[in-house]
């Protein structure tokens, strides 16, 4: 077999990046973000990137970083709120920006890989979001058409893999991962722990190594937490 | 007396059914887990990817792979599972989940929910919202019941970019509750915070609300 | 809690059945079936029922003995060339039958648990699985629009569940039974072990117990295979 | 002397290469998994829900729970995933298996394959068919050439009802290999079995094809 284990992630990302690609990048938040690799992608000053992610990270971390480094000219995302600079780029025309609901991004996503090219959704229904886009009647309600979406490169955050590709996420830091890893022409992936092929329950595995075309354990897993919060422990 | 954010999520709570599956949002949403009766089973499910939300959790205990919505730190419970985003709104907008207890900036008298964009300002996003209030049986919006200019946020017609359209089934404010029932009917006032007038309501809002206090 | 736990598939049916209702069986060929519920629908005596379900059993097991006492109205499958019987009563004109690719079949279940009312697939372009659909062109390439699908009840087998419904299932025998059970307004499982909340890997739920109304330990799994294929040890 | 059924199996696995997942059909194309070549990695999914399908079990250790989409009894790998149904056709329809090898009824120039229906006899069903032929990247038809009562079946244009239209890449009978590439170049006939000529399969063919031995 063709080895799918890269040693890192400029190895794991090499030929594939080039000027004007669409890269999806997994993760909600700060979570589950593929952290290594946004940090080669920086690295590797490959620019005028459309990326779509629910959201681009925070002022210095995250997608953060390729803002900084004006390397995104295009979002496509459902929640920016966290970054500042994104607000500048964005007021000021140097970055273009394109809402989707959450639950349409996912789904657009996950159409994407599945060969689906367009569905029907309730969501967006009478407000922007359906504007342009043909809108029609099944059963007395009314939806509105979005298209599948597929990307050039997916990178993809997972919590364990094997040799074969075979990846499970954990808790809520699966998030768009998995539909990233089946809509991206090439997925690369990287994970916290390597494992021995059959280590992983086979009932239980969150993406089949067909999606997956290279893969390495990350260097770094930083895990910033945006919001920590807690609670006291009561006193007994 | 109006109510406080306190009472007004203790009003929602009164939404919640024993067995029910419910999204809350961000703000005053949030605090309705509080306010779930004693012996009540309700799940609560996290957009992100989660049913079976608990409390946050003990200082030095946060796991950076077990967020909220709102990006906060959260635990597990036994019940608890975890699934991906498409699965989440599958879940959403295929109409599984009873209720969804959300925010607002303005609700009209035919239903229609603006909660995401005040055009010339920054632009956060919609988030999950459009999902929910298109997919989710219930909606009950809890919001303040005018801007801090004084304007009324209960109109005839919104004037923000809408959530969704014909969406909203009741609305709570510091000031009462508004059966809102998709617009199919016209408004209806349902209940007085204590101490309020209906005609302090009538003052304070836009939309034509018949009273059944 | 409405306590979501039966104690046989009678009282998980109880209210539930009526004539001319809509019901989804999982299971593919014989593998996966909810034989518990199935019987129990024998006899309960409900009638011109229309069934989804990938295949239609064999003579004298799995959905095949509802076509046996002659239950069954309309089916809508992708393959029904096990039953003998089913020949007979379509050619004699008493049982309505839809043929759906499998893939089509597995992704209209899909989408009408999720709230999609209509999709477009390439499988079935220019075949007569696409004669009076709508037929699009999207970049290039033909696709026909297919619709999402729900029933009045979805009929689920899994390997184990918990009292809030949490389902796994155990090999090739999940097959159409996650779907199904989301696309059931109601939907009633059976389950090989009950265990303990808590007790399944929350990271490996299949089925969320929110799409579960009612479940209950089956009293018998024959578990028939329709098709014993083995090969001889060799000797050493 | 024409192929036979293990020739041509062989032959199909031919088409194999090393990291390709692979959907094998029922009949001849299932015997492909026995000429894998020593070293070559190629999976095989089994569109009723599974990656890395191993061979047969040894007798008495057949699982209920565990069949192929022929519903005969198989075995897992180290490497072996399982999968509902919706998440296999995903995959097969959103093109990410590399290779399809299939039986057929009639393949025509245009690369139209009916495979699944005969009008006026039982029907039984096209299966996951219609699904593997337009989703996956390489498709494969291996069948005799001829009908029993000695009937073309690589034809002009098929007059059996359609699997899918202009889907055959490839096919292989017991007389030869023939490029198909989807009706979107004249059929060649690029192989012969031993002691077959030209001329017996042009005697046994409908359709027009040239000639590249």
């Amino acid at each position: 077999m063709a080895d799918k284990v890269a040693k890192d992630a400029v190895e794991a990302l090499s030929g594939l990046l080039f000027d004007g690609m669409t890269i999806m990048a997994g993760g909600f938040g700060l979570c589950g973000i593929p952290e290594n690799l946004i940090a080669a992608i920086r690295e590797s000053g490959v620019k005028d990137l459309t990326v779509v992610s629910n959201n681009c990270g925070v002022d210095g971390f995250g997608l953060g970083i390729l803002l900084e480094s004006r390397q995104i000219r295009k979002m496509i995302s459902s929640y920016v709120g966290e970054n500042k600079l994104f607000e500048q780029l964005y007021l000021s025309g140097e970055l273009e920006l394109e809402f989707n609901p959450q639950g349409t991004l996912a789904e657009r996503i996950r159409a994407g890989g599945a060969g689906i090219p367009a569905f029907f959704t309730k969501t967006g229904v009478g407000t922007l979001v359906a504007e342009g886009k043909e809108v029609r009647e099944f059963d007395g309600e009314v939806y509105v058409m979005e298209r599948g979406l597929v990307a050039d490169l997916s990178i993809v955050k997972a919590w364990k893999g094997d040799a074969e590709g075979n990846l499970v996420y954990r808790k809520t830091a699966r998030n768009f991962n998995p539909m990233m890893a089946t809509a991206g022409k090439a997925t690369v992936v990287e994970v916290e722990e390597m494992v021995a092929i059959g280590a992983l329950d086979k009932d239980n595995i969150h993406t089949p190594g067909i999606y997956v075309d290279r893969l390495f354990k990350g260097a770094v897993f930083e895990k910033r937490i945006e919001r920590v919060t807690t609670r006291v422990k009561e006193a007994v | 007396m109006a109510w406080t954010r306190e009472d007004m999520a203790a009003r929602a709570a009164r939404e919640l059914r024993d067995g029910f599956y419910v999204n809350l949002g961000i703000g005053i949403p949030t605090l309705v887990a509080n306010y779930i009766p004693e012996g009540m089973h309700v799940t609560l499910q996290s957009e992100n990817g989660m049913l079976g939300m608990g409390p946050f959790p003990y200082e030095g205990e946060a796991d950076a792979d077990l967020i909220n919505a709102g990006k906060q730190t959260i635990t597990e419970l036994d019940s608890s599972s975890y699934f991906s985003s498409a699965d989440s709104f599958a879940m959403i907008r295929g109409g599984h989940i009873a209720l969804s207890i959300l925010g607002g900036m303005q609700v009209a008298e035919n239903g229609d929910l603006a909660n995401w964009m005040v055009p010339g300002k920054m632009v956060k996003g919609m988030g999950g919202a459009m999902d929910l209030v298109a997919g989710v049986k219930r909606v009950v919006v809890v919001m303040d019941h005018c801007e801090k200019t004084g304007a009324p946020k209960l109109l005839h017609r919104c004037n923000l970019p809408l959530t969704g359209a014909g969406v909203v089934d009741l609305l709570i404010t510091e000031l009462g509750v508004f059966e809102i029932n998709r617009g199919k009917t016209p408004v209806r006032l349902i209940e007085l915070a204590p101490g309020v007038t209906v005609d302090e309501v009538k003052a304070k809002t836009e939309a034509a609300f018949t009273v059944a206090v």
